[in-house]
């Protein structure tokens, strides 16, 4: 048979690949894995539409768009979570002596994003409607996360929502949080991104995906708990060095979803006109899944 | 019955398109019909008409840039063998960097605003227009020179008057060359930039809005299209008199 | 304005080495004389030219005019190329052509355009002065870059190879005008041409250049009457004896 | 004289960016100094890595080249040739040359994959367009006296394409392809940023993300390298060709035209 | 074998209209002949000559070669044009132009090479045959370009304004060298020319074309003796005599 060909992309958000492919998880569940790193979402979600790829990692607010604009994404698995506290991985931050003092400050600025339209942009969009100002009145650009604290020192852009391991780095060179916890919007506990496949592909495939779930909740507690051999994973399968993959702060990964959670950033992310209108979170699980609640 | 011929051309290759997306079967590649009907939306709310006009401006930014480094430089490298030998390493250098390369470092250099397009844009066409210059440059006839030389123009009056003219056609040609490299730069770099085109083309890529993204992708090509067509009406009126747009003559 | 040339030597660099093209050339252009350079291709008929014109600088030897050495273009001279097409500015109108010579000498508008437009009806271009040269026919582009030069005010017109490139009925209407012009402004010319017949037929004086370093190798005086007839002047028993004079001295591999 | 001062200019700017960087005027954490680029080469392996990279980009720009500047080459030639495909094919092509190659990827992802093809292909696209144009108008402009000597001479069509066209275009679709090999580069470079797990645009992108900019814009000069590179063997070969034949690569010319 | 044009009529669309550039034209070029064809500067030669050699259709009238109306170039049939550097291919050496008007004929590679290089030896260019045409002069190019026309076998030769660009003193020997060619190879000629002494040194016949649209305005034949010498010939009286009889024919403006 076919190895199961997952695209990735190589940073520690996709922490359980390495983790399940390096315990023998996939192994475990008879699964044989071909894993590809890959340079952006878009392409390797297109990849994932032409079959190029079985399964593979996105952003959920870019999956929910793809999936409301007829794509036919379905969530495999659970992937990274964001919280406000430990497990604090992006931030809007400004430059040391900007005069910035909160969110609606921002309105005639120009902010960095790595990607438009995905999560970091509608969390922006969220805080900058509860603060009163229109969305439109800041003007996002497109910055890789690495170039963003340089964007920021050379004062190219105002503010940056900036993400692990450059997040640390940008802070410790003087950097200031303006928002600590941008993506605290869409609750408490966040998920970020999800593994994921076409509807077809599940359901020519049920049998592997569900082992390909189990393999990757597996890595989930594996990471959990045994936090020591993170760093030296990471330095592995990404290009951070072990002294960075040691003291970048790391999202947190658990089984289960929390699908009321997720209702609501679908809700927010049609509410702010990121897709025309809300689907229920049924639409974009795959079928005859147990999805546990978290 | 001439005039049908192109329609037929697109005719075809829409027919075609049609039915690779059809066989596709993909919301990845619309057919040309989804295209068409994306084009209200993002024609009438401005959008895209919008973004073209602050493209449009870029390329000219960036273009301008290009004309009033490449030129200059380009005239005195053909004119004089000491610049020329002097340049020409660097500019061998240089030359084939890549201009998507460039956009970080400009980035940070010159942010987000005209800057960024001055620079990135301003490199990728500069070195069509310099080697155009250059070979003008090259190629103004002695005759000419010398012409001007012997009726009493001094080196000032003799450029001014006699080699620049002179190479008009020569730096028309190269502009035709560098205007699609310019607009193709413009959007790349507006995909960092946040402005025009290629910001709305990115952001609909993004949005998984793909109907929308070709129509944006066609909107560039029209505006391609009819750059070119306004460049070569400016060039049949500037350089009238060169060869190839001289109008049948009048006399025997 | 006499034009002398003292011992002018000229070297071109090729390839390196120095290769020798003119050699300790002497002559003289007296007032209002008529003087032709004969030569085959290749010979240095162009380089002696542009020595005398100041364009360039000879290697040895020097170029008077009147009695000051000459450096760079004077006023009082012009030049006439060959290549008549290359040399009229076709972004500039007929007259504007004409003016270029005036502009830098300082005139007031209407006085040049009074000057210029005067110097083309003398050609007999005075209708066409608003066209573009390259509306013209070779004659007319040809009779332009007469009057350019002589609107400039030359009194000594330097003429390489003027009528090569026009047809040779053209060339006969040519050559009788620049006979007429010549002498109604009483102008010095030097004639540079390949054609024996059109050397004859215009000249006082016939210099005959040759060898390689090239060196005067003959001159003949034509004292054929004047004012010539392209008929009755080509058709006298002097000119065949003439022609023949010429063909000898050109090495006569081309005569019988 | 003006020669060694030309091939010295490129060093002293290159010692004015260090200057630059030493003195804190360009902050080295994100313009790094040349000395620090080249350090980062020095570190084991990387040399050889970056080796391994500018093949893989170098093989990739060249068969985009040679498949896209061939396409380009035949129907420019084809289009010179035959007035009626031209009229058809014109405003099709038009509207084509200006889009951006970055709206190329997701189709040829969706035919070709994830594999080199994509990345030729991207490449190959873009750098028909200039061929294309050069074809066409070096056919359009090939001497008609040229064209009638052959008629004389009692060659049939076909035998005047390939005995006159095809020789008299050649000048002219030479520069196109000249120009389009440089494009080559950069495009195939940038599809690799876009969509691929290695070749130096990718190389680029990853040290960026991991923090390297040292080892970025040694990624960005090695571009530079291939860049030239290809430019240099183009007319080297072009040289070689030349001496073969000489006369190939002769512009034609009319009387009184400098050639 | 003799070329006959019966009626020959061509009208060119000029901005809409059409203009009648050519009228019933009818000419014969018997066997053996050398028959010019004068006229001023765009009054329809070439236009005629490209008719006669079957590259373009005229509008009325036909052409026969032999007894045969001629539809498209025919074998036994070549042309020289004035513009020597445009009709030879700059790819190919000398001996590779001049075996380009062998390639449709089935000849073998060696057989061709033999006339090709048997060509090459009657216009004196047997050692340059590995050269390029570039590497030439402008004399010897047109020289290339006639001995192509020479190997194809041709019996036909129409030439036009072969001589008018190269140089005078040039002139003098490819007309001596045609001359010959013509006599060795007893070929027909029809040789278009602005230049009246050329016309008379060269032909048995010379047409003289003129008018709009274009008719044969006179015939002169040319009675001097052969073989002719270009000092004797042209100061034969009987020549001052023929210029005289074209030049009124011309029109007499150039005339006196
Ligand atoms: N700039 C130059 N550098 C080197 N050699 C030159 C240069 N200009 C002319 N020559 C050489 O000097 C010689 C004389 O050239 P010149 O143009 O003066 O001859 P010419 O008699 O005017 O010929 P033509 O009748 O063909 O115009 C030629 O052999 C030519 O190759
Ligand atoms: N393809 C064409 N279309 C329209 N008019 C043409 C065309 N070719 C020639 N003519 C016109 O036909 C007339 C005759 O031209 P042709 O070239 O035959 O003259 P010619 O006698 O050979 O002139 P020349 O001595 O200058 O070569 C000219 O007025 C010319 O403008
Ligand atoms: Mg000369
Ligand atoms: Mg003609």
């Amino acid at each position: 048979t076919q190895p199961l060909r997952i695209g990735y992309i190589p940073i520690a958000d996709c922490l359980q690949l390495y983790v399940a492919m390096e315990q023998g998880f996939f192994t475990a569940e008879g699964l044989e894995v071909q894993a590809r790193p890959m340079q952006g979402g878009p392409v390797l979600s297109l990849a994932v539409e032409a079959g190029e790829l079985d399964l593979g990692w996105s952003n959920m607010v870019s999956l929910f768009q793809a999936h409301a604009r007829g794509f036919s994404f379905v969530l495999v698995a659970p992937g990274a979570l964001e919280d406000d506290g430990e497990h604090l991985t992006h931030s809007l931050l400004v430059p040391g002596g900007s005069p910035l003092q909160a969110i609606g400050d921002l309105a005639g600025r120009t902010v960095a994003v790595n990607a438009l339209g995905n999560v970091n942009d509608l969390s922006l969009t969220v805080l900058l409607a509860a603060a009163g100002q229109d969305p439109q009145s800041v003007r996002m650009v497109e910055v890789p996360f690495p170039d963003m604290e340089a964007a920021l020192a050379s004062g190219s852009v105002d503010a940056a929502l900036v993400a692990e391991p450059f997040l640390s780095s940008a802070v410790s060179h003087g950097a200031r949080c303006l928002v600590a916890a941008p993506h605290a919007v869409f609750g408490r506990e966040f998920m970020i991104a999800g593994w994921f496949a076409t509807s077809g592909w599940t359901a020519a495939n049920p049998g592997q995906a569900a082992a390909f779930c189990r393999a990757v909740d597996k890595a989930s507690a594996y990471i959990t708990g045994h936090s020591q051999d993170i760093p030296g994973v990471l330095a592995r399968h990404t290009r951070l060095t072990p002294d960075m993959a040691a003291h970048i702060a790391l999202p947190a990964f658990s089984a289960g979803l929390d699908q009321a959670a997720m209702q609501r950033t679908i809700d927010l992310t049609a509410t702010h006109g990121f897709i025309p209108r809300a689907f229920p979170t049924r639409d974009i699980l795959a079928p005859g899944f147990e999805w546990p609640q978290r | 019955m001439i005039r049908l011929r192109p329609l037929f051309g697109l005719a075809f290759a829409a027919i075609l398109w049609e039915a690779v997306s059809l066989a596709a079967a993909t919301p990845s590649l619309p057919g040309p019909g989804a295209v068409a009907a994306a084009f209200p939306g993002l024609v009438l709310g401005g959008t895209l008409p919008r973004a073209l006009w602050l493209t449009l401006g870029h390329t000219a930014l960036g273009l301008g840039t290009a004309m009033a480094l490449g030129l200059p430089l380009g005239l005195l490298m053909g004119r004089s063998r000491a610049a020329r030998a002097f340049l020409t390493p660097t500019m061998e250098l240089l030359r084939p960097l890549p201009p998507s390369a460039l956009i970080p470092p400009a980035m940070l250099l010159a942010g987000f605003g005209p800057g960024l397009y001055a620079a990135v844009v301003g490199f990728a066409a500069c070195f069509p227009l310099l080697l155009a210059a250059m070979d003008a440059g090259r190629a103004v006839p002695t005759p000419l020179v010398d012409t001007a030389r012997s009726l009493g123009a001094g080196r000032l009056r003799t450029i001014t008057r006699v080699v620049v003219p002179a190479c008009l056609p020569g730096v028309s040609t190269g502009l035709r060359m560098a205007l699609p490299v310019a607009l193709i730069v413009t959007v790349l770099a507006e995909m960092v930039g946040g402005d025009g085109a290629g910001r709305l083309l990115l952001r609909l890529q993004r949005t998984w809005r793909i109907p929308e993204m070709y129509a944006c992708v066609m909107g560039l090509g029209l505006t391609g299209w009819a750059l070119a067509a306004a460049l070569a009406s400016l060039e049949s009126r500037m350089i009238f008199w060169s060869p190839t747009h001289r109008r049948p003559s009048h006399h025997p | 304005m006499h034009l002398t040339a003292q011992g002018i030597g000229m070297d071109y660099r090729r390839t390196g080495t120095a290769v020798t093209v003119l050699d300790n050339i002497s002559l003289t252009l007296a007032n209002g004389e008529f003087v032709s350079l004969l030569g085959p291709s290749g010979v240095g008929k162009t380089t002696l030219l542009r020595c005398l014109a100041g364009l360039t600088q000879p290697t040895r030897g020097c170029v008077l005019l009147g009695d000051r050495p000459l450096h760079g273009p004077a006023p009082g001279m012009a030049m006439v190329f060959q290549d008549y097409a290359a040399t009229l500015f076709p972004w500039r109108t007929v007259l504007g052509n004409v003016l270029f010579g005036l502009e830098a000498s300082g005139l007031s508008v209407s006085e040049g355009r009074g000057l210029a437009l005067a110097a083309l009806a003398d050609v007999g271009l005075a209708d066409v002065a608003a066209h573009h040269p390259w509306e013209l026919s070779g004659g007319m582009q040809q009779r332009v870059a007469m009057a350019r030069a002589m609107a400039s005010g030359a009194r000594l017109l330097l003429m390489d190879e003027p009528f090569a490139s026009v047809d040779a009925l053209t060339r006969v209407g040519l050559e009788d005008l620049l006979l007429r012009l010549w002498r109604e402004r009483a102008c010095s010319v030097l004639f540079v041409t390949h054609d024996v017949d059109e050397a004859i037929y215009l000249s006082d004086r016939v210099l005959v250049l040759g060898g390689l370093p090239a060196r005067i190798s003959g001159a003949v005086s034509v004292d054929l009457p004047r004012p010539r007839k392209q008929l009755s002047t080509r058709s006298d028993p002097a000119f065949a004896d003439l022609r023949g004079e010429l063909f000898a001295l050109l090495g006569g591999e081309a005569a019988e | 004289m003006m020669r060694l001062a030309g091939r010295l200019l490129p060093l002293f700017l290159l010692a004015a960016w260090e200057a630059l960087c030493r003195t804190g005027v360009i902050d080295s954490r994100f313009v790094p100094a040349p000395s620090a680029i080249l350090a980062c080469l020095a570190a084991p392996g990387t040399a050889g890595d970056m080796l391994g990279q500018m093949g893989l980009t170098l093989r990739r720009t060249l068969l985009g080249f040679a498949l896209g500047g061939a396409a380009g080459l035949c129907l420019g030639l084809a289009c010179g040739a035959l007035r009626r495909l031209d009229e058809t094919l014109s405003p099709l092509i038009e509207l084509l040359r200006p889009v951006p190659s970055v709206a190329v990827i997701p189709v040829a992802i969706l035919f070709l994959g994830l594999g080199d093809a994509l990345n030729v292909a991207v490449t190959a696209f873009a750098c028909s367009w200039p061929v294309f144009v050069a074809g066409r108008d070096a056919v359009r402009a090939v001497e008609p006296l040229r064209l009638d000597t052959a008629r004389l001479c009692g060659l049939t069509r076909g035998r005047r394409f390939l005995a006159v066209i095809l020789p008299a275009s050649l000048p002219g679709a030479v520069t196109g392809l000249r120009t389009a090999l440089g494009i080559a580069v950069a495009v195939a470079v940038g599809s690799e940023m876009a969509a691929s797990s290695d070749g130096l645009g990718h190389l680029a992108m990853a040290a960026s993300f991991s923090r390297q900019q040292a080892l970025a814009f040694a990624a960005v000069l090695a571009m530079g390298l291939v860049g030239g590179a290809c430019a240099f063997g183009f007319s080297s070969l072009l040289r070689l060709a030349g001496r073969f034949w000489p006369g190939l690569f002769r512009v034609q010319t009319r009387l009184g035209e400098k050639p």
